[in-house]
C-alpha cells in the first residue's frame, strides 16, 4: 500500500473526448444532413434534416459559472422536459436540443420559472463573452463577472427578443490582452498610466530580460534601482498596455482611478458579406466603476439604439457604419471623436482616409 | 424580477441552513449585483459559501476587489503528476484577510468538441468538482475549456485523477498547444461542410504532448467552424483556422427560391439579398428564379443564411485554412491568412495531411518562432512567402486580398519562380 | 499609315536640305521606332540633327543607349542668376564619343494653370528656344512644367531672361516648393467645383522664395483638381492636394434624367448607376425619378460622370485638402490624407486661409521633416494627430476610413480632448 | 557698357503665369458655369455652357517632345481651322477648343492629314504618361520616348476608339522612382542586382553619410575599401531599388541584362466608386529589349484584350480586377503567380487575404 502511495498515477493522456457519445441521438442520426432551420420563437431554433426528422433548440442564458446547485435544477428540467442531452455555446449559452415539437412550451416554461433566461438567437443581443477578472485572473483591471452580469441586466428585453437588425455579439476584457476577443461592442479594460514599480521585488520574482523583450515599444530598459537590479520604464514612450505586468507583477499597471473602460466597435468575424473586420475604439476615458459600470453601460445601450433605429436588416453593427460613414455615427451616438481615435499603431496610414469620400 | 413560482427551484434561491462555518464578509457591492433579471453568479457564489468557508472568503477578497477596484491573485507553479500545464495557480495576495481561499487554482479540462453532454455527465462532473473543489465550473472559458475554479494545491491531483478515470483530460495553459474548439455544424447546422468533430479530436489529440508539456515558443490554437459564419471566431483567435467551404456551385432549390420571393417581395429579396453580396454574383431573374454566378461567387455564406431552405453549399466540400490569428500582444492584432485556399477532406488520407500540415507549420514555428512569439507574429516577421517555403506550401493567388503595391523587393529568381507556376499549371 | 496627302505637312517630314556640318550617327536602333502609325519623336530629333550638330550627336549618343542598355548622363550645378533651382543639368559621360551633344540641360518652365496657351504664344516660346537651345520641347513634364530640353550650360542664362523679359519663369527641382498643375476645371468642365486658376495660382506663386532657392528638406507640390476624379492624380501624386467638392445636396434635374432612364431602360440604370453607388445612396424610383440619399453620398462622381446632363454637383462648393501623397521613397508609397475635409473657397479671405495653411504646413515640415524626407513619411513617422496639433487643425471623423484598431495608444489626457470636441460642437 | 555687362539681370520672380490670357474666349466667358457635355465621336468633347455656349475639344496624340516645326506646323491648322487656341493635359496630349461646330469636321481632317491621331477621349486608352529615359535623366534603366512610342504604335486602335470598358491610363517609368506614376497599367523599370561600387570614385563623388541615409533598408555601410572611404552594400538586405544611385552614381545599379521591366496593373486615381488604389505588380522579369520591347507590349496587349472582353461598364482595370478576383486575373492573363507577388514590404499583412472569401 504504502509503495503504491509512493507511485503517482500516471495520466491517462485521452486528450479531447468523443462527442458523440454525449450527442443528443438526433443530432447523431443526422449528422452532417441537415436541410435547413427555421426560428421558432426568440430562444428556439428548429432544425430539419434532410431525412425529416426535426430538431429544437432552447437556448438558455445563464451566469456561466455554474455550481451544482443550477447544474442540478437544470439537469432535472432538461431531464424533464427534454432528452437528457445539452450543449453550451462559445459564449457559455446553453443549448437544450429536443427532438419532440410538443414538448417545446412546457421546456420554455419550466426554464422561464427556474429564472433562466430563453433568447440569443437570431437578430438578438447573445450573451456576452466572459472572461475571469477579479474572481480569478493574476493581471485585470476590472471584474468580467461583474461587468457580464449589469450589462445582460440592462440588455435583458435584447436578449430575449429578436429585434435587432443582426447578431449583436458583445465581448468584454479585463485587460487589454483582451481574452474576450473582437466584438460587435467590446467593453474592454484601458490602462492610461504607465505601470509604477515596486523596485523591491523586480530582482526576485521577474526575469528581467524577458520583461524588457515583451514590452512593444521597447519603452523598458534594465536598470540598477537603489543598489538592487531592477527595471526602469521610459515613460514617455510607455503605451500603458500592461503587457509587462504578467510576466513581472511588481510592475504594477492597475490603478483605482487610472484604469478605465474602452468601448469598441465593429468588429465582425463572420465572413458574410464583408470580410472580417477588426473593432475601433469609439470611447475611452469610461470610470471603471464597479459593482454597476453605469457609465459604460449607458454607452453601450445608446449605440444599440441607435443602431437598432438606423441600419438595415442584415447589416452588422460594423457593416451599419461602413455605410453611414464614421462622422455620422459620432453625430449619432453623441460620442466625442478625438486624437486618440486617429490610429498611429504601425500600418496606421491604412487607416487614414486616402481619398475624397467625404460625408456631410 | 417577478416572485418565483417555486423558490426552491429557482437562480436566486438560497438555502435557508447555513453550512460553513466562517461567518459572511459584508458585500455591500456584490449585494448590488443581486439585483436584475439576469441570474446573479453572486447569488450563485453565496449559495456555495452557503457551504463552504472557502467560498466564504473567496466572496470577501472578490468584495474587497469591489472596494478597492485591484485585482489580489497571483500566479505561481502547479501541475498533475506527469504534465506541466493544465492548470492556472492562483495564490491570493491578501490570504491573511481572507486565509480560506488563499488557493483558488483553475484546471482546465477538454470538453468533447461542440460542447456536448448528457445531463449524467454534467452531473458527475459537478459532483467530482464538488467533492474537491469549491464546485464552481465555468462553461467554458473563451478557449474552450470545461474551467473548475477554485481548487486547494493539494486537491487538484485527486481531481484530475477521478475525472481522468472516466474519459476527461487537461487542457493547455502556457506555451503550448491549446485546447481546440469545433462548432456545432454537422450536429445539427445545414451550413456545415466539415466533419467538425472529427477534425476538432484528430487535430488537437495528435498534439497531446505539445499541450501538456508546454516547449513551444507560444500558445497555439486551433478552432473549426464548419463555414465562412466562422462561429468560432477562428479567423480572429486562433492560430489554425479550418473553415468550411465549397468548391463546385451553390444549390438553388428554385421552388423553394420563388416561394421566398413569393412571400417576402422582389423589393425585399433586392434590398437584403441580391444587392448584399459582396462579389455581385446573384440575379434575380423575370421570371422570380435566382441565377448566382460561381465564378464570383466567394463563398461569403450571406444569401444561404438568408433563405437557407433555398440555398445550400454544393457537394464538392472541403476547408479553408487560415493561419496566425490572433489578439494585440505584441505587434496589434492580427487576423489568420488564408494559406491553404481549399483542402479536401473526404478520405482517411485526407484528414491525415491535415495533421501532417499543423505538424509542418508548429514544427518550422517552434524552430523559428522566437521567445513568446505567436505564428502570426512569426510570419509577420518573416514574410508570407518564406513561411509557405518553410512549410512546403506552393503560393496562391487566393492567399492575396491584391498582390504587391510596392516595388520594394528583389526579383532575380523570377524565372525560376516562373516556372514553379507554370509546371504546376500543366500538372494540373 | 498611308502616304500622307501633303508630306511638307506631315508629322513623317524630312527636310532634304542637311544644314548640320556633323555626318548622321548610325542609328539602326531608333530607326525602327519611325515605323508605326504614332508620330515618332526620332523622326522628330532627326529633323532637328538636319539643322544643329547638337543633335547630330544627340542621337548618336541615344543610339549608344539602345545599342547598351545603359544611360549616359550625369547631374551638376547651374542655374540662372538669381536662382538656386529650375534647370536640370545634364553633363555626357560619353562626351569625347559625341562631344557636340555633351552639355544637354533642362529649363524646367511653369506654365500657366491648365496649360493654355495661345498659337502665338507657343510659337515665341519656340522661337526663343531655337535660338537658344535644342529646338526641343517637351510639353509637358509629369510634374507640369514645359521642359525646355537640350541647351548648352552658357545659352541657359541668356534663354531665361528672353522668356523671363515676356511673363514665363522657372519651375522648381531640388528640395523646393515644385511647380505645380491645376485641370481645365471651371474653363469647360460641369464637374468643378472650384476657381483652378486662381486656386492654382495663389498657392504657388506665393511660394516664389521657396522654388527658387531651395532649402526644404525635400520636394513640395500642389495639385489642384476641380472634382474627385482628380484629373491631376492629385491624391497620389502632390503634397498638398486640393479636391473641389461640394456640401449641400447634388442638383437633380429630374427631367434629364427621365429622358435617360427612357433611352437606356432601367436594367441599364440598375447596372450602371443606382449599384455602382459605393454607399448605395441612389435609389431609381418606380416612376423613373432618382432619389438621392445625400448624407451617404460621399461625392465620389460616379452618377455624375455618367449622366452629366441630369446630375451635377450642388451650390455649397469648397475643397477637401489631402496632404502627403508622394511615391515610393523611401518608405512605399502613400495617398495624401484627408487634412481638411471642406475649405469654402468662395471670399478673399476664404482663399487667403487656404494660402496660409498651406504655409503652416510648409513651415511645420520645414522644422520637423528630416532630411529628404517628404511631408507625407514625416506624418507617417510622427502620426498624422501630431501633425494636425502642430498645424493647429482639428480633428474630424472624415479623416480616417475608420478609428484605431490597436489598443496600444496612451489615453490619459482623454477627458481633455474629448472636451474639446464638445466645445466645438458647442460653438457649432 | 562693360559695366552693365558686370551685373547680371535680376529675375522677375512672376511664377506662375495668368492662365485667363491665353485662354480660349469661349472658355473664359463661361468660366465656372458650365452645363453638360457629350462625346461626339473618339477624339472630340462637346462642351455645353449655361449660357448656351458651346464648345468641342479636338483630342490630338503627339510624341510629347515637341519641335518647332511640328509646332508650327500644328499652330498653323489651329489658326487656319480652329480659334488659335490651345492647351495639353497632364499627359501630354493636345486639347484644341473650337467654338463653331462646323470647323469641327476640317480641324480633324487636317490633323489627320498632318499624321496626328485623333483620340483618347473617353474610354479609349490614352497617351501614355511619359518619363525622360535615355534621352535626359541621369538615372534611367530603360527609355521613355521609345516604350511609350512602341506602346502607342501597338495600342493606335485603342487611343483612336472608345472601346474600352471605361478609360485606360498607361504610364510608363524608366527607373524604379516611377515619375510616370501610378495607372491602370504601369509598365516600369525593376532592377534586380544589387548595385557595384565603383569604389574609385565614391570618395570624391558621393557625401557617405547622406547615401547611407536614403537607403531603405538600411543595406549600405562606410566601409574602408583599397584604403579609402567607400561604401559597402550587404546583399542579402538589398532589395535593388536603386535609391543610392542617383546620390551616388558610382553605385551603378543599371546593368544591359538584369535590369528589367516590370507590370502592374490596376492603379487608380479617380475616385468615382472606389477609393483611389494604389496599382499591384502583376509581370517581372520582362527583359529590357530595346528598341520595341516587344514581350511588354504583348503583356499589356495581353491584360487589356481581356479586360476589354470581360468587364462592365465603368469599371476601371483595377475595379474589374476587384470583382473578378485575382485568381481569375491570373488565369485569364495567363501570367505566371509567384511568391514575389505576395507583398513583403512594412505593412504587407494589409495585403493578404484575411478571411475565409474563395474564388474557385
Ligand atoms: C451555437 C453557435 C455555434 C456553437 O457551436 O457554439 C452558433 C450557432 C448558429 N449560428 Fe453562429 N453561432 C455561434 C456563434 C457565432 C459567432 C461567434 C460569437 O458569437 O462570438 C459568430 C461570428 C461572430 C462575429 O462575426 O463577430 C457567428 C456568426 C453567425 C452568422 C453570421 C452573422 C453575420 O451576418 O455576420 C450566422 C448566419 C446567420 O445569422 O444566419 C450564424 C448562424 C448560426 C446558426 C443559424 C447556424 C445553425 O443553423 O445552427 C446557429 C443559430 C444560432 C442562433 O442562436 O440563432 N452565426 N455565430 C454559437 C452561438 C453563440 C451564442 O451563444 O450566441
Ligand atoms: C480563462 C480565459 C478567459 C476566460 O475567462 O474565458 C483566459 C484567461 C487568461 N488569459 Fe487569455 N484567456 C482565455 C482565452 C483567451 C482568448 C480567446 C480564445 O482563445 O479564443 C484570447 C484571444 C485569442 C488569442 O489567442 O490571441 C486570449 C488571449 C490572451 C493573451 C494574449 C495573447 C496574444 O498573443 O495577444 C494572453 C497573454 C499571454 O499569453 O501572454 C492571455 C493570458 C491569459 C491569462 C493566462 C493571464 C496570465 O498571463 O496570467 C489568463 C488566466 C486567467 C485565469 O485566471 O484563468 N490570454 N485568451 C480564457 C481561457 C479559458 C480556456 O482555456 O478556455
Ligand atoms: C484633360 C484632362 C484634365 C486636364 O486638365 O489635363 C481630363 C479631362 C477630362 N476628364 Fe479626366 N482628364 C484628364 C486626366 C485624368 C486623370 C489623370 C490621368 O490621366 O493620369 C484621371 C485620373 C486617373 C486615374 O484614376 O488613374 C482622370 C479621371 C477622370 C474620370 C474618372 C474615371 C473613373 O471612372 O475612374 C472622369 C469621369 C468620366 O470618365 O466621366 C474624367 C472626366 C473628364 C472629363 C470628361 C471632364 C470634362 O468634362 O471636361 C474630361 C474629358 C476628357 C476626355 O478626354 O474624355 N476624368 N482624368 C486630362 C486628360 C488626360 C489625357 O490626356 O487623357
Ligand atoms: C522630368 C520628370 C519626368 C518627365 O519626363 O516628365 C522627372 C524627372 C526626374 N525626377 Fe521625378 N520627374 C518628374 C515628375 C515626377 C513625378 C510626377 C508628378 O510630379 O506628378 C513624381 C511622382 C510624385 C512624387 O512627387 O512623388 C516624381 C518622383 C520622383 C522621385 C521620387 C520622390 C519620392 O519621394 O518618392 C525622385 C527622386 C528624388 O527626388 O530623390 C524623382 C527625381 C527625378 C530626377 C530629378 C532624377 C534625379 O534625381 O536626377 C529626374 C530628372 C530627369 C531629367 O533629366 O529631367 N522624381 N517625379 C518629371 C518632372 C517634369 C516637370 O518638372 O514637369
Ligand atoms: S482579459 Fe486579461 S484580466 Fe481578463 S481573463 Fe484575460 S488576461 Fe485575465
Ligand atoms: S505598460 Fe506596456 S508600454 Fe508600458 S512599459 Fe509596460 S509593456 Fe512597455
Ligand atoms: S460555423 Fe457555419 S457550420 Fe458551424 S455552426 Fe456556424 S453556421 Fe453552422
Ligand atoms: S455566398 Fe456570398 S458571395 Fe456567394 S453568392 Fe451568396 S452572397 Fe454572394
Ligand atoms: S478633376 Fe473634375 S473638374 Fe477637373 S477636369 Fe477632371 S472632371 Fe473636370
Ligand atoms: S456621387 Fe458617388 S457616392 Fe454620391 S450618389 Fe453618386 S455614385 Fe453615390
Ligand atoms: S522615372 Fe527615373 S529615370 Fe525616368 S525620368 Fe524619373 S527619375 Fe529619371
Ligand atoms: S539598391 Fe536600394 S536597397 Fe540596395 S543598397 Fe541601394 S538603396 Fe539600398
Amino acid at each position: 500500500m504504502a509503495e503504491e502511495k509512493a507511485k503517482p498515477r500516471m495520466p491517462i493522456e485521452s486528450g479531447c473526448p468523443d462527442g458523440f457519445q454525449y450527442m443528443h441521438p438526433t443530432m447523431l442520426k443526422n449528422y452532417g444532413n441537415w436541410d435547413y432551420h427555421e426560428h421558432v420563437r426568440p430562444g428556439v431554433l428548429k432544425h430539419v434534416a434532410k431525412s425529416g426528422d426535426e430538431l429544437y433548440t432552447v437556448k438558455v442564458g445563464t451566469q456561466r459559472q455554474l455550481g451544482p446547485y443550477e447544474i442540478n435544477l437544470l439537469c432535472d428540467i432538461i431531464d424533464q422536459y427534454a432528452d437528457g442531452h445539452v450543449r453550451f455555446t462559445l459564449r457559455g449559452t446553453m443549448e437544450i436540443p429536443v427532438a419532440d415539437a410538443s414538448k417545446v412550451d412546457a421546456l420554455v416554461e419550466a426554464i422561464t420559472d427556474a429564472g433562466y433566461p430563453i433568447g440569443g438567437t437570431a437578430n438578438s443581443v447573445t450573451f456576452i463573452s466572459h472572461t475571469q477578472g477579479w474572481l480569478h485572473c493574476d493581471i485585470p483591471g476590472t471584474d468580467a463577472s461583474g461587468v457580464v452580469k449589469s450589462m445582460m441586466d440592462e440588455l435583458y428585453d435584447e436578449f430575449t427578443h429578436e429585434e435587432m437588425p443582426n447578431r449583436v455579439h458583445i465581448t468584454t476584457s479585463c485587460c487589454q490582452i483582451n481574452c474576450g476577443g473582437q466584438g460587435d461592442i467590446a467593453i474592454n479594460v484601458q490602462h492610461t498610466k504607465p505601470p509604477k514599480i515596486n523596485h523591491d521585488l523586480v530582482s526576485n520574482v521577474c526575469e528581467r530580460p524577458s520583461v524588457v523583450a515583451r514590452c512593444p515599444v521597447a519603452a523598458i530598459r534594465p536598470a540598477m534601482v537603489n543598489g538592487r537590479p531592477s527595471l526602469e520604464v521610459d515613460e514617455k514612450k510607455c503605451i500603458c498596455c500592461g503587457a509587462c505586468f504578467p510576466p513581472c507583477p511588481p510592475m504594477q499597471i492597475n490603478d483605482a482611478e487610472h484604469t478605465k473602460i474602452a468601448i469598441w466597435v465593429g468588429g465582425k468575424n463572420s465572413n458574410a458579406r464583408s470580410k472580417p473586420m477588426f473593432h475601433k475604439l469609439v470611447a475611452a476615458g469610461i470610470p471603471n466603476n464597479a459593482p454597476r459600470w453605469p457609465e459604460a453601460a449607458a454607452i453601450v445601450k445608446k449605440i444599440l439604439a441607435c443602431y437598432k433605429e438606423d441600419a438595415k436588416d442584415w447589416e452588422r453593427i460594423g457593416d451599419w457604419i461602413e455605410r453611414i460613414g464614421w462622422p455620422r455615427f459620432f453625430e449619432m451616438t453623441e460620442l466625442p471623436f478625438t486624437r486618440f481615435h486617429i490610429d498611429n499603431w504601425r500600418g496606421a496610414r491604412h487607416t487614414l482616409n486616402a481619398s475624397a469620400h467625404i460625408r456631410f | 424580477m417577478s416572485t418565483p413560482k417555486n423558490p426552491e427551484k429557482h437562480a436566486s434561491y438560497l438555502p435557508k441552513e447555513k453550512k460553513s462555518k466562517k461567518p459572511f464578509h459584508d458585500t455591500p457591492n456584490l449585494d448590488e449585483l443581486e439585483k436584475g433579471p439576469w441570474p446573479s453568479f453572486v447569488t450563485g457564489l453565496k449559495r456555495l459559501a452557503m457551504e463552504s468557508d472557502m467560498m466564504v472568503d473567496l466572496l470577501g477578497q472578490l468584495e474587497h476587489s469591489y472596494n478597492t477596484r485591484l485585482g489580489y491573485w497571483k500566479g505561481g507553479t502547479l501541475s498533475v503528476f506527469g504534465y506541466g500545464g493544465g492548470i492556472i495557480p492562483r495564490f491570493s495576495e491578501v490570504g491573511d484577510m481572507f486565509p480560506e481561499s488563499k488557493e483558488f487554482h483553475t484546471l482546465r479540462v477538454q470538453p468533447a468538441p461542440a460542447n456536448h453532454y448528457s445531463t449524467d455527465m454534467l452531473r458527475q462532473l459537478s459532483n467530482s468538482w464538488n467533492k474537491y473543489g469549491s464546485g464552481l465550473i465555468a462553461f467554458h472559458g473563451q478557449t474552450g475549456n470545461i474551467m473548475f475554479i477554485g481548487a486547494k494545491s493539494d486537491q487538484v491531483q485527486h481531481f484530475f485523477d477521478e475525472i481522468n478515470e472516466y474519459g476527461w483530460d487537461l487542457g493547455g495553459a502556457g506555451p503550448c498547444v491549446r485546447t481546440a474548439m469545433a462548432c456545432v455544424g454537422s450536429g445539427r447546422c445545414e451550413m456545415s461542410n466539415l466533419d467538425e468533430q472529427r477534425i476538432h479530436r484528430e487535430l488537437v489529440n495528435n498534439f497531446m504532448d505539445d499541450m501538456h508539456r508546454p516547449a513551444l515558443p507560444y500558445k497555439f490554437k486551433f478552432k473549426v467552424s464548419g463555414c465562412a459564419n466562422d462561429c468560432m471566431n477562428s479567423i480572429q483567435r486562433s492560430d489554425f483556422s479550418v473553415i468550411g467551404t465549397w468548391r463546385d456551385d451553390m444549390k438553388v432549390d428554385q421552388e423553394e427560391w420563388k416561394k421566398y420571393v413569393a412571400e417576402k417581395g422582389r423589393q425585399h429579396v433586392h434590398d437584403n439579398i441580391i444587392s448584399r453580396c459582396p462579389t455581385s454574383a446573384l440575379t434575380l431573374n423575370d421570371d422570380d428564379t435566382l441565377e448566382v454566378n460561381n465564378k464570383d461567387c466567394v463563398r461569403c455564406m450571406h444569401c444561404l443564411n438568408v433563405v437557407p431552405k433555398a440555398l445550400s453549399p454544393g457537394d464538392d466540400k472541403g476547408a479553408t485554412i487560415l493561419i496566425g490569428g490572433k489578439r494585440t500582444l505584441k505587434i496589434g492584432d492580427l487576423f489568420g491568412t488564408v494559406v491553404i485556399p481549399f483542402k479536401k477532406l473526404d478520405t482517411d488520407e485526407d484528414h491525415e495531411e491535415l495533421v501532417e500540415l499543423a505538424e509542418e507549420i508548429i514544427d518550422f514555428w517552434a524552430e523559428n518562432g522566437l521567445e513568446h512569439e505567436r505564428c502570426g507574429e512569426m510570419i509577420d516577421r518573416i514574410g508570407l512567402a518564406n513561411f509557405l517555403e518553410g512549410i512546403g506550401v506552393d503560393v496562391d493567388p487566393n492567399m492575396v486580398a491584391h498582390p504587391r503595391t510596392s516595388n520594394y523587393v528583389r526579383m532575380d529568381k523570377w524565372d525560376e519562380e516562373a516556372a514553379k507556376w507554370e509546371e504546376r499549371k500543366k500538372a494540373g
